[in-house]
């Protein structure tokens, strides 16, 4: 038990680690494509940094003191609940507590979490931001679910170790290949929890100054930043494991994840913000047909 | 245009004078008692639905505050002034906001800046901009504000004026 | 929003029992800001290169200044290079950029986001108006002295100044924020009774608590 | 045993005493009467006593020394004595209820009255159909000027009426008599049947106008007019005289004379015995006066009793017993309740709202209308069961049917009324004197009606043992209703107590699981108890009730002791519900889908019975041609208790306005009665199939769209009890789909969420009760803030919500894990993954339910409020303490339930792990993934305070802030109302899939009761108070019945 401790903190930290770089590389990408040198790829370090070096800071409550630490614990959480490289004792982290739906509602645990400590901000704009995102979410989950399901199916599993071993043997074992209705489903829903553009609007800088983390400053905010570097990591890895056969070195790890960010900030750049009610629409319409052919599929043609 | 326009009015209100400025604007003076009855009237019955303004002009030296109404008529283009002369101590005027819910923030500004007093109006004492301010409404023309400022506010004692012309003249030509 | 807000008012409780409620007490902390004296260490130092290189700006644009603060974010002047990020809220910026005129109502607005700062905050006064009134130097309802009410740290003069001149100030508190000469929140915690005069002493309806947390 | 001669020398010679003391002696009428009554009644019970022992049977008494036919002889068997002894104990009590208009009127009222009994007794009893005629013309002269008494308009007029009646009544008798006796040369009644020769088709005839005469005289429908005018217009003392007293002497000597009758002719009878039922209900639902609304159901309960007279050739040895089950029933009740009527003297259902100011004329009241809808302990109720039985096991479901139409359309009216008495406006308090000697007839009424009750059990054709213990607690309860909260509260949590040490150890299975839910449910829901001052009248015997009929369930091994103490819950629980504030139309609803439930449940039960003619649960057997509808209708019975989706438009409202404790006693336990059913049935009925669609496939989705309605409704919801009860919705849909996939996940899935449904339910209504008893407010927005009022409320729904939200590390996500793999194994993808989305939309209510009350602004009233109390917080931590638990070890739960599923699904259960921690940490294996939730707790908490210690480290010098420092713009908020977003929360939401949420149920239902009204108002029509139209009737009424037995129709 006491390697495996030990060996959960050194993947924490160089997921996360990996996970602040590669934001500071999505804003550096995001810059050049508009044509700016953009801000240092390390900046992430300097603004955590910065945030902790504060010398006053404040409380709302107790809640609102404990909403960043049950986000960060979320973000972890899912991080260390998941199997991150296959193969690995290092990377298997904590992998042996639960399987796939494990992951599936422990990502609420921190939505949950962050959402009680924004509203005992009492502030509204917290408290509709909070709404926002509960209310997409939830959107969010429908083809989401969907395709996990399919995938359930196909490979008579939820342990995502299963899946990723079902996965190996070349790339046309991958479910990319194997069942694409359910990797479509699933990458259309997953864009929904990156945060980006055109499914943004739960933060809506402009609009209602950031919504939940409007009152955050401190350490607060260093783990907010800081489950912002692991928690799309987490995310991306489980896509990459269900999707994408998974990855055998950290280095695979991080090229998929890379990409499977790179969907996101991709689409992110190329579309105009949705309003919630869009949001909600646009993920029960073709995302959720296609994840139900993803299921149909699976019980009528590929058993 | 405008000749049918205040036969029509006179048929029912008195206008004191007309001053036509273009074929485009009029204005009119009227009585202060029958002054929102003839914006009524214009609105209602000639067409002149769109409220443009509703300022105020301090005649100090006549003791009168004038009050003028600019009204226009979208379909055949014409703006209407209907001016109205009040006293200019404790200066009241009926309000016009139930002909238009807007005229309650002209009311409330002139109210706040000019201190005319509306009635009614809703909101009219609420402040505008002078949060707390207890001295003479300052757009009335006995209100010296740059005396008011040098009094009431820090200045910043390294000020330097450079009038324009002043400046030229100094660096430009200081032979002249 | 208005003073009324704040006088002392009865109120029954669900039991009904009648009590009263003292808004300013009840509703707001009404303790002062106390001064955090910077420890002079190297972690200081390390913390204070911290703090130069990630700046996090509030705009409060009252006036026609806030415009030059746009194309600080385009590819011609791209002021994310130097560590500038824009945040939404006080809480998460350091440095206030206040622009244009104020009126002494928007000062009561300027000074309540100023408060809400954390500790070290930074202020710069961009343009003629801020810094000494400017035009409207004769003005009943504009402040001529905005170091009277607030400390600043950096003053951009011009009518307007260029984004040039924008990105020039900040290197500037760049500068002194690492030589640790940007400590304007001690000050004011230091300095609180003082500048709450003169505050007070302009802004005649004050309807909030002394100190906005 | 007195001789019934002394009847005829009694009544006749005091009538003649009566009438030659003339006034003088007024003052001693009314005792000599009542006096004469007691003597008939000691007649009657002198007679019975020896046929109870059996010492002698049929007697036939002759009179004037001849044999019949020569003169008049009296035959007293066992049926007779019963009527009499009724009929004379109602004249007795009537007698006692005229007293004072006995004393003060004419002396004829006393005269007639005696003659009106002595001749209904004679009627009983004689034999011959001559004889039988002169007593139908004394009777009819003697109602005549009983419904005379009141003299105004309205009984001048009925009075009339009814003449004109009984004389085309006395032609058509008198018809037949005659015919009779030309064909066959005796009218005696032995000799026609010894005879044999009735074939012919003139006595056919003759017969048939015989019988016609007799049911004209019932009422039937449409030819009744008549009678409703009378029980409109005459004294409620006259009406419960024809209602229970004349109608039974008529009725008897209809049933003595059926045996007279063809074959052809008992389905006719039947036919107009069920209409009439059916219609006088129907018309019965738009009635606003309360003695014309009496008519009609005497007239529908009569009906039913011919009916069922009629239907002795199919339901055979049993149809006395049914018959005067039912009889009894009605004629008690209803001059109970005409009685009743007489002393409120109110001619709109709303005048009787002042019953409640005397709780005991009430509880009289409520006697009488759950003895009319046949509930139990009443006789009607065992009637009731053995008339279905008995139907169902001759296959006459076309019967059963209209019966249950009737019976349903019967408890809307009633139970609408008892909903007005109990909370509609008091508009004429003053109307009611408390007059003893006029209250004491009901109140004898409702004693007589529970006695016979009790002692319906020994008539039943299979003798139940009925445990009456837990009911003994009701009456103990009722009487020390006087003494304060806690006495009773502490008796009936100590009586609990001691009744689950003694009974729990020998349940076992799902009768443990669920004898457990109710008792600890018992438990903890009445510790709340504690908190509530003064005397609380009338809570504890219902609440007892409630509990009594759910421990008695899961004890029941037979199907009547099931659907007894279903009643029995049922009654209970509305009663629970009435009591709160508003609740008096959803109390109705959710009475109306009760009934509306059992009689389902009752038509499932016995045609279960009748395949199998097992009274046991093994009744429900898989493989018969009925099976499919048998399971289909018990279902929905159980479902209406389930409110799954369609039938769930009674829950919100009863949920929410019921009292603070009340709501987690019909959420938390309630709801689970049906799905106890519901798993006693799916357990050995198991799929079934109509048209080749399996029923399990479509419940699946309703469990599915019931799950997603529920949690979709409660979103959009203001007021945090409502919230909780469409949440309950929800729940209930979770576990009807894990039954539904009738796999050993599935059932695991069930039991585990109903389980927690309860804990959850159970403290999230006291915590919510908590914060309503400090703050008197529901509606979310108003509220604010209070986790600084109430922190230790506020930790139980910080709990309740992630508990109930599933998110691990807290118990909730076993259900959401099991419920995957179930799903996976049963290959109902598309409902699982709608399941799982259905437990995403909960997180919407669910974290508005901790938001807007507890989180945000607090508002200036209530700066003040304090924490709820202790007996209010007690069970709350209870619960938490075992939702802590199960969540760090549950294996501690879902092992149990495991061994017991395994039983009956030996395949696709969890396997169980040990792993390398020692404290009984387990891993749960499935056929797809694992699971342990004691790591998921340990870890998840493991970096929880780890980070928590680094903030605080590194926040040294924090500061708390005041509500209003908050960013905003620049701005300070101006009140904490405008500052609380609370109002409308998922407007956007709302916005993108509110329709979802259109009331589709509620107006589907809206349109069958529309649809009952507008038929009833129609069919109304007919009777337009013309006396020649009721003639007319009558006539149309008799040529049509001739023309369908006659006419080869």
């Amino acid at each position: 038990m006491g390697e495996k401790i030990l060996y959960a903190f050194i993947s924490v930290f160089l997921t996360i680690n990996y996970g602040f770089l590669l934001n500071g590389l999505i804003r550096k990408i995001y810059a050049r494509v508009g044509r700016r040198h953009g801000i240092p790829f390390y900046q992430m370090y300097i603004d955590l940094l910065k945030s902790l070096a504060l010398r006053t800071n404040i409380r709302h409550g107790v809640m609102f003191y404990l909403g960043p630490v049950f986000r960060f614990t979320g973000g972890i959480g899912l991080f260390l609940f998941m199997p991150v490289i296959f193969g690995s004792e290092l990377f298997a982290n904590f992998s042996f507590s639960g399987d796939l739906l494990l992951l599936l509602s422990f990502q609420f645990f921190g939505t949950l979490g962050m959402a009680l400590g924004a509203s005992e901000s009492g502030h509204p704009n917290s408290a509709i931001g909070v709404t926002r995102g509960l209310a997409q979410m939830t959107a969010v989950e429908v083809p989401f679910v969907m395709a996990l399901m399919a995938i359930a199916v196909q490979y008579q599993s939820i342990s995502l170790h299963e899946i990723v071993a079902a996965q190996q043997g070349g790339i046309t074992n991958w479910t990319l290949f194997t069942n694409p209705l359910a990797v479509v489903a699933g990458m259309l829903a997953v864009l929904g929890s990156f945060m980006r553009p055109p499914f943004d609007v739960v933060l809506a800088p402009q609009e209602i100054p950031i919504g939940p983390p409007t009152e955050y400053h401190s350490n607060y905010m260093v783990y907010l930043q800081s489950n912002r570097a692991i928690y799309p990591l987490a995310k991306s890895i489980l896509i990459m494991n269900l999707f994408f056969g998974g990855a055998t070195s950290f280095g695979e790890m991080m090229l998929k994840t890379f990409l499977v960010i790179m969907w996101s900030v991709f689409v992110g750049v190329s579309f105009p913000r949705f309003r919630v009610e869009q949001s909600i629409r646009w993920f029960l319409g073709i995302p959720l047909i296609i994840g139900v052919l993803a299921i149909v599929y699976v019980q009528f043609f590929l058993n | 245009m405008f000749q049918k326009i205040i036969e029509k009015i006179n048929l029912k209100y008195p206008i004191d004078v007309v001053s036509k400025k273009s074929d485009k604007l009029m204005f009119l003076t009227v009585h202060k008692n029958t002054a929102v009855n003839t914006v009524q009237y214009l609105k209602d019955d000639l067409g002149f639905k769109h409220l443009v303004l509703l300022t105020a002009v301090d005649f100090l030296e006549q003791g009168k505050f004038q009050l003028t109404y600019l009204l226009n008529n979208p379909d055949i283009k014409i703006d209407i002034g209907v001016r109205v002369l009040i006293e200019r101590e404790s200066a009241t005027m009926e309000s016009a906001h139930s002909l238009w819910p807007t005229i309650a923030t002209y009311q409330r500004e002139l109210r706040e800046m000019f201190g005319i007093d509306f009635p009614d109006s809703p909101g009219v004492n609420d402040e505008f901009i002078l949060e707390g301010w207890n001295n003479t409404p300052p757009y009335r023309r006995d209100f010296d504000t740059k005396a008011f400022a040098a009094n009431f506010y820090h200045q910043r004692n390294s000020r330097e004026n450079n009038d324009p012309s002043a400046h030229m003249k100094k660096n430009l030509y200081p032979n002249e | 929003m208005s003073l009324e807000d704040l006088y002392r008012k009865t109120t029954i409780s669900p039991d009904g029992e009648e009590f009263e409620i003292n808004p300013i007490e009840d509703y707001f902390c009404t303790d002062k800001p106390e001064e955090v004296k910077p420890v002079q260490n190297i972690l200081e130092k390390f913390y204070n290169w911290a703090r130069s290189e990630s700046i996090w700006i509030l705009g409060f644009g009252t006036g026609c200044g806030a415009i030059e603060m746009r194309p600080l974010m385009t590819p011609r002047f791209d002021a994310y290079r130097y560590g500038i990020q824009w945040r939404p809220t006080p809480r998460q910026a350091n440095l206030l950029i206040i622009s244009g005129y104020l009126s002494t109502k928007t000062l009561k607005r300027v000074i309540r986001v100023y408060e809400q700062m954390q500790n070290p905050k930074y202020v710069m006064a961009l343009g003629s108006c801020t810094i000494n009134g400017g035009m409207y130097f004769d003005s009943y309802n504009t402040i001529k002295r905005l170091d009277y009410y607030l400390p600043v740290d950096v003053y951009v003069a011009g009518c307007m100044p260029r984004p040039e001149a924008l990105l020039a100030g900040v290197v500037k508190l760049k500068t002194l924020i690492k030589t640790g000469m940007a400590e304007g929140a001690n000050d004011y915690a230091n300095r609180f009774d003082w500048y709450k005069t003169n505050q007070k002493a302009v802004i005649l309806n004050w309807d909030m608590p002394d100190y906005n947390w | 045993m007195v001789s019934p001669f002394y009847l005829l020398l009694v009544g006749l010679g005091l009538g003649f005493l009566l009438g030659l003391l003339g006034k003088k002696f007024k003052q001693f009428t009314a005792p000599i009467i009542t006096l004469a009554f007691g003597y008939f009644t000691y007649f009657s019970i002198s007679w019975i006593i020896p046929f109870l022992n059996s010492e002698i049977t049929e007697t036939i008494i002759y009179t004037a020394g001849f044999k019949p036919p020569f003169a008049i002889s009296l035959a007293i068997g066992m049926n007779e004595i019963v009527i009499s002894l009724v009929i004379n104990l109602l004249g007795f009590l009537s007698s006692i209820y005229l007293w004072n208009r006995i004393k003060n009127d004419s002396v004829s009222l006393g005269t007639v009255l005696l003659v009106l009994i002595m001749t209904l007794n004679l009627i009983v009893f004689t034999r011959d159909l001559f004889n039988i005629f002169v007593w139908l013309e004394i009777i009819a002269i003697s109602s005549a000027g009983l419904i005379l008494l009141d003299k105004n308009k309205l009984s001048f007029s009925a009075g009339f009426k009814y003449l004109l009646a009984s004389s085309i009544i006395s032609s058509l008798y008198l018809l037949g008599v005659v015919l009779i006796y030309f064909t066959n040369g005796t009218l005696f009644l032995d000799d026609l049947l010894s005879n044999g020769i009735l074939t012919s088709a003139m006595s056919v005839s003759a017969i048939f106008l015989v019988l016609i005469a007799l049911i004209i005289e019932l009422k039937p429908f449409p030819a009744n007019g008549w009678a409703l005018d009378i029980y409109e217009g005459a004294n409620p003392a006259i009406g419960a005289l024809m209602s229970g007293v004349i109608s039974t002497a008529i009725l008897f000597v209809f049933y003595k004379l059926l045996i007279l009758a063809t074959p052809q002719m008992f389905w006719v009878f039947t036919l107009i015995g069920i209409l009439t039922f059916l219609f006088s209900n129907l018309m019965a639902l738009v009635q606003n006066n309360p003695n014309r609304l009496l008519g009609y159901s005497s007239i529908s309960q009569i009906g039913l009793t011919v009916a069922i007279l009629s239907l002795k050739p199919i339901i055979g040895a049993n149809t006395e017993i049914i018959a005067f089950g039912i009889l009894i029933a009605h004629a008690f009740a209803k001059t109970g309740l005409f009685w009743i009527s007489g002393i409120i003297n109110g001619n709109k259902l709303e005048d009787w709202a002042a019953v409640r100011t005397r709780p005991f004329l009430l509880v009289l009241f409520g006697v009488f209308i759950f003895a009319l809808s046949a509930f139990p302990p009443f006789p009607s109720f065992y009637a009731k069961w053995e008339l279905m039985l008995a139907l169902a096991n001759h296959g006459q479901y076309f019967w059963m049917l209209l019966i249950l139409l009737g019976s349903m359309l019967e408890a809307v009216y009633l139970f609408r009324w008892l909903g007005i008495i109990v909370k509609a406006e008091i508009v004429t308090e003053e109307n009611i004197t408390l007059d003893y000697i006029k209250l004491s007839p009901p109140i004898f009424s409702a004693l007589i009606l529970i006695i016979a009750g009790y002692f319906s059990v020994y008539f039943m054709s299979n003798t139940e043992t009925i445990n009456y213990l837990p009911l003994l607690a009701v009456v103990v309860l009722w009487a020390i209703d006087f003494l304060p909260v806690w006495v009773k509260n502490t008796l009936l949590i100590a009586a609990v107590v001691i009744y689950s040490y003694f009974k729990l150890p020998l349940l076992h299975d799902f009768n443990l699981i669920f004898g457990i839910i109710f008792m600890a449910g018992a438990i903890l829901t009445l510790l709340y108890g504690y908190s509530v001052k003064g005397k609380r009248p009338g809570f504890y015997p219902i609440a007892a009730m409630m509990y009594a009929g759910l421990i008695t369930m899961v004890e029941a091994s037979t199907l009547f002791s099931f659907f007894f103490a279903w009643e029995i819950m049922t009654v209970g629980s509305y009663f629970l519900i009435l009591r709160g504030k508003n609740s008096q139309p959803h109390a109705l609803s959710y009475m109306l889908f009760s009934v509306g439930g059992a009689l389902l449940l009752l038509a499932g039960f016995t045609l279960a019975h009748s395949i199998t003619g097992s009274f046991s649960f093994d009744a429900f057997v898989m493989n018969s041609t009925l099976s499919p509808w048998i399971f289909l209708m018990i279902t929905i019975g159980f479902l209406t208790k389930t409110a799954s989706l369609g039938l769930h438009i009674w829950l919100p409202g009863a949920h929410s306005e019921a009292e603070a404790d009340v709501s987690p006693m019909v959420s938390g336990i309630l709801l689970k009665a049906g799905v106890f059913g519901l798993i006693i049935l799916f357990l050995r009925m198991g799929h079934q199939y109509i048209y080749g669609i399996d029923l399990m496939y479509i419940l699946s989705w309703l469990g599915v769209a019931t799950a997603i309605g529920g949690n979709l409704m409660a979103s959009f919801q203001e007021d945090m009890k409502r919230l909780l009860a469409y949440s309950s919705v929800g729940q209930l849909g979770y576990i009807l789909f894990g039954l539904s996939l009738m796999s050993h996940l599935g059932w695991l899935l069930a039991l585990s969420a109903s389980i927690m449904h309860f804990m959850y339910k159970t403290m999230l209504f006291q915590a919510i009760g908590g914060v309503y008893s400090r703050t008197h407010e529901r509606r979310m927005y108003r509220l604010g803030g209070l986790i600084f009022q109430m922190p230790m409320t506020f930790i139980v729904v910080l709990i309740g919500i992630i508990a109930l939200s599933g998110v691990p590390p807290l118990a909730g996500f076993a259900g959401k894990w099991i419920s995957f793999n179930a799903v996976l194994q049963q290959q109902y993808y598309l409902q699982g993954a709608a399941m799982v989305i259905a437990g995403a939309i909960a997180f919407l209510y669910l974290f508005r339910l901790i938001h807007a009350p507890f989180l945000g602004q607090l508002k200036d009233n209530l700066r003040h409020v304090k924490e709820a109390s202790f007996w209010i917080l007690l069970p709350q931590y209870i619960i938490i303490t075992l939702v802590m638990a199960f969540s760090a070890i549950p294996g501690l739960l879902l092992e149990r339930l495991g061994t017991i599923l395994i039983k009956y699904f030996p395949e696709g259960g969890l396997t169980w792990v040990n792993s390398a921690i020692s404290f009984g940490a387990r891993t749960a294996i499935s056929q797809y993934g694992y699971w342990n939730g004691t790591y998921v707790m340990i870890i998840s908490m493991g970096i929880f305070i780890i980070l928590l210690l680094v903030q605080w480290l590194t926040q040294r010098n924090n500061k708390k802030v005041g509500q209003f420092n908050i960013v905003y713009s620049g701005e300070r908020p101006s009140s904490p109302e405008t500052t609380h977003f609370a109002y409308n929360f998922y407007a956007h939401y709302n916005k993108a899939i509110g329709f979802l949420t259109y009331p589709f149920a509620s107006m589907f239902w809206n349109k069958i009761s529309n649809l009952f009204h507008d038929i009833a108002n129609q069919t109304r029509l007919i009777y337009d108070g013309n006396g020649q139209s009721y003639l007319i009737h009558i006539m149309l009424f008799f040529l049509v019945s001739f023309y369908i037995l006659f006419g080869g129709i």
